[in-house]
């Protein structure tokens, strides 16, 4: 059956570049960081991380089918990220700098407003 | 000092040790606790099955899996047995393909208690994928969605199905739900479209997303978790793992509080010691070592 | 207990000590029952449609040899009695099914979009009307609540502040849904409140997750002192 | 024209099953569609299936990493397969423990649709009273399916989200410190939640004790209140965008589902 086993170069069999892997983690929790939600995340990310592996396995079952319907864009990249457990430590380490920096900014804008007034 | 550096950074497999003898202990040495309240949602459930007429049917809905199965189980258990005390009708479907497998297995551990004949006090109708359209083709012909029930028996051979050409012809659904499809999809459809009273049983996950419904009257009543489970046997007045679990959940709940307590004080004395934010303001503990 | 549920304990308990050892480490225990799971779950998920789905819906209606049970099926009917018969139609069902594998060949892709063309249409139908309906219209009608309740001539503070609160939480939650790139001013401020709403709901949620997951754990370890240690002793002739 | 049929069937299917709400007439013509999306997603399933095994056999062949184990995967998809498609029933022997009549056909003989008794295949050989291995019944209770069924998944799937009660405590530990008003929001309501849910935190309560700091008490007015008005939120917001794309769909606006080109 050429195309159904044969298709290697597909982006489906590719492996998740480190390069590509820090971006989208990056992606990821920056875009929780600004949403206010780094407390919820973390609690959700530390409390699923046995269920990575059948996570990315259930996003491979249903992907025919979601990406036939729903133009999600690195549907494919995320599912990778998922096979390895260890990447789900690294987005939380990525979404706590955030959240650390992006608390600094925070109080620095509050101290320079409160001098402002004074 | 010290204890508190500790207390902010304890490893997580003393947590795991811990959780584990909390959850093993009362199982195996039950502290006979008090029961546990009943809710209002889940009385009203109880009242609706006490209030229909002798003989009226019931629609029980299987959506769950074994992941759930202890959750979700006993509450189907309970749920049954009240049906049949009252001597109401009950048919057993499925839009998960493991619900309509467990869905045989809880009919064949209470079968003993009552006197329950096939086809005329019960059905299993099986499982069909395709969620919420299976439950809109349902509200017109149940026989266009099943053909034949779950041992390929067609339903004309069924008298119970003789009786019941669709959901209008049903008192009420009771859905026991551990995701997608399950509530939402009954409520929108079987609730929404067909004005059928909808009551559901659910996992602790997913019971949080449903008070809307229950507050906007769309749903009448939820079982919430393990404990939802246990609040219905005790309404029938018949204890199982639901009830057995409190203790093992209680002293767990009291150890998962007490972690927090511990996580908290130490943060605080922490930023206390070091007025720019501390060790344990740069994301807590430390990542510990991924297992 | 008889032999084969002795050995199927022992299968079953093994299987749970196997996951439970990723507590210990991430090990090849681990890994062999989670790619198993995986493999298992979705070989029953296909055989179980096979018979739910498949036999009972699409083969039957068209090729049952017929019985006192089960009519005879269209196609036969239409070759051996010449009969037309509308469950026929049920053949294009399996047309489009078949559409689908059509995914996995590059150059016949397009076939395929007739199936997911057809299931996305129906669903689309039933989500529009569902939706508007019950998540839409009737939650938004249930928020449409006094703020200030008099019971028989006399205030009811509870009654009013619930619903005063709630009509808040709905209106800044929406509002930081919708807004949540403004961070400033009356919106901003507006959001912020609907941060707060939706931080009480995930804490609620968290909470009620950590009761599923303890419950999970009680029904295993029920499991494992019940039926395999207890079980065990039974089968053996000591307890 | 590749791209409109497959538009055109979109809309005339999402048509069909809205309009039968307002004309009766068209009540047949839905139902029997309505059936047909029963058949196609069990086809469905079948293509996620697929996918699942070619992810994985691409995974052995190029011995990506862990590839034994997606061996282990596919020999259980396929051993599920077998044994659920033909029907396997454990019998005893010389035992007429399985009647063999009703219905279920086995898959070879599903097309004719006549029920046939199962064929005995001893799996080894059988010494006296010992088990064999019969063609079939389907996949009901008793049969080799339901075995593996309450086996091998029914303690796999129950145990890998147990694991989580363990992960959901440390992350508890972790998450749940009071930084900002945001997490201290969080922390309190899971906290209150906790204490409220069980039997352990309401028994001590003494008599004197104001019902409005009762965890109890004040587990449900988190629920009825902030919870209820959290999730509308969730729920409305979230309404809205399924009722616009599914507009989308149907007037051919959203045509991401149609692929590339």
């Amino acid at each position: 059956m050429p195309g159904f086993f044969e298709r290697g170069d597909s982006p489906d069999f590719h492996e998740l570049t480190p390069e590509r892997r820090d971006e989208l983690l990056d992606k990821i929790a920056q875009a929780v960081v600004k949403r206010n939600l780094t407390a919820p995340a973390v609690f959700f990310l530390e409390s699923v991380k046995p269920l990575s592996f059948i996570g990315s396995q259930v996003m491979v079952f249903f992907d025919p089918l979601v990406r036939s319907v729903f133009n999600i864009k690195g549907y494919n990249d995320v599912r990778l990220a998922l096979e390895d457990r260890g990447n789900l430590e690294l987005l939380l380490l990525a979404i706590e700098k955030y959240d650390a920096e992006w608390r600094a900014k925070m109080r620095e804008e509050k101290a320079r407003r409160k001098t402002k007034a004074q | 000092m010290g204890f508190i550096r500790w207390l902010a950074n304890i490893d997580r497999r003393i947590i795991f040790v811990v959780i584990g003898l909390a959850v093993a202990g009362p199982l195996l040495v039950p502290l006979n606790l008090p029961p546990v309240t009943v809710t209002s949602q889940a009385r009203a459930i109880y009242d609706a099955v006490e209030a229909l007429p002798t003989g009226s049917t019931i629609v029980v809905s299987f959506d769950y899996d074994p992941a759930a199965a202890p959750e979700v189980h006993p509450m189907a258990l309970a749920f049954l047995r009240h049906c049949f005390i009252k001597k109401h009708k009950v048919i057993i479907m499925a839009l998960w393909p493991q619900g309509a497998q467990l869905a045989v297995r809880a009919i064949s551990e209470i079968s003993s208690e009552f006197d329950l004949k096939y086809g005329v006090d019960y059905v299993n109708l099986g499982y069909k994928p395709g969620g919420a359209i299976v439950i809109n083709l349902i509200g017109t012909s149940f026989a266009k969605a099943f053909p034949s029930d779950i041992n390929q028996t067609p339903l004309n051979q069924l008298p119970l199905m003789s009786k019941v050409n669709n959901l209008k012809d049903v008192a009420m659904v009771m859905d026991l739900s551990a995701g997608d499809p399950g509530i939402p999809a009954w409520v929108m459809v079987a609730n929404a479209l067909f004005q059928r009273k909808v009551a559901g049983g659910t996992t602790a996950v997913s019971a949080p997303q449903f008070f809307p419904y229950l507050q906007s009257g769309q749903m009448m009543g939820q079982l919430g978790g393990m404990k939802g489970a246990a609040e219905y046997e005790r309404l029938v007045k018949h204890p199982g793992l639901g009830s057995r679990g409190m203790d093992s959940q209680s002293v767990a709940h009291a150890v998962i509080i007490v972690f927090i307590i511990f996580a908290n004080v130490a943060y605080f004395a922490l930023r206390r010691k070091t007025p720019s934010g501390g060790p344990a303001a740069a994301g807590g503990a430390p990542p510990p070592a991924a297992p | 207990m008889d032999g084969l549920t002795f050995i199927g304990t022992w299968i079953a308990a093994l299987l749970t000590l196997f996951i439970f050892s990723f507590l210990y480490k991430d090990n090849p225990f681990y890994k062999f029952a989670e790619y198993l799971f995986v493999g298992v779950s979705a070989g029953y998920f296909v055989a179980y449609n096979y018979h739910n789905a498949i036999l009972p819906n699409l083969i039957r209606p068209l090729f049952a040899a017929g019985s006192v049970d089960v009519p005879k099926g269209a196609v036969l009917r239409l070759l051996q009695d010449g009969a037309w018969d509308w469950r026929i139609l049920t053949i294009l069902a399996g047309l489009l099914g078949l559409t689908m594998l059509f995914r996995f060949f590059p150059k016949a892709a397009w076939v395929s979009r007739y199936g997911i063309a057809f299931s996305v249409g129906l669903g689309a139908g039933l989500s529009f009307i569902t939706y508007l309906q019950a998540n839409c219209v009737a939650q938004v009608y249930g928020t449409i609540l006094p703020p200030a309740v008099i019971n028989n001539g006399v205030f009811d503070f509870g009654t009013s502040l619930t619903n005063t609160l709630l009509i808040i939480g709905v209106v800044s939650g929406l509002v930081y849904f919708y807004f949540s790139k403004e961070h400033r001013g009356a919106v901003g401020g507006v959001a912020r409140v609907g941060v707060w709403f939706l931080m009480v709901s995930f804490g609620a949620s968290f909470g009620y997750t950590i009761m599923a997951r303890i419950s999970l754990l009680i029904g295993r370890m029920d499991f494992l002192i019940t039926d395999w240690i207890k079980g065990t002793l039974r089968f053996l002739g000591l307890m | 024209m590749r791209r409109e049929l497959p538009m055109i069937v979109a809309f005339v299917a999402g048509l069909i099953l809205i309009l039968q709400f307002f004309i009766p007439a068209l009540r047949d013509v839905s139902e029997s569609v309505q059936n047909w999306v029963i058949v196609v997603a069990a086809f469905a399933i079948a293509v996620g299936a697929f996918n699942l095994l070619r992810v994985n056999y691409m995974k052995i062949r190029f011995r990506r990493a862990d590839w034994p184990f997606s061996v282990v995967l596919i020999a259980g998809f396929v051993v599920m397969v077998v044994v659920g498609l033909s029907g396997l029933d454990f019998v005893r022997e010389g035992g007429s423990a399985v009647p063999a009549a009703v219905g279920a056909p086995t898959a070879a003989t599903a097309a004719a649709g006549a029920p046939t008794a199962g064929t005995a295949v001893a799996v080894a050989a059988a010494p006296r009273g010992a088990l064999t291995v019969k063609l079939g019944q389907g996949i009901e209770v008793g049969t080799v399916f339901d075995w593996l069924f309450t086996y091998l998944m029914f303690p796999m799937s129950g145990t890998m989200f147990a694991l989580l009660a363990f992960f959901v405590a440390s992350a508890a530990y972790r998450a749940f410190r009071a930084r900002t008003v945001e997490a201290t929001l969080l922390l309190v309501s899971a906290f209150i939640v906790m204490l409220g849910q069980v039997p352990l935190g309401s028994f001590w309560v003494p008599a004197w004790w104001p019902f409005f700091l009762t965890p109890d008490w004040l587990k449900d007015k988190i629920m009825e209140i902030g919870n209820t008005a959290g999730q509308r939120a969730i729920l409305i917001g979230a309404s809205l965008g399924v009722v616009s794309t599914s507009l989308r769909i149907l007037l051919g606006i959203e045509r991401s589902y149609l692929g590339e080109e």
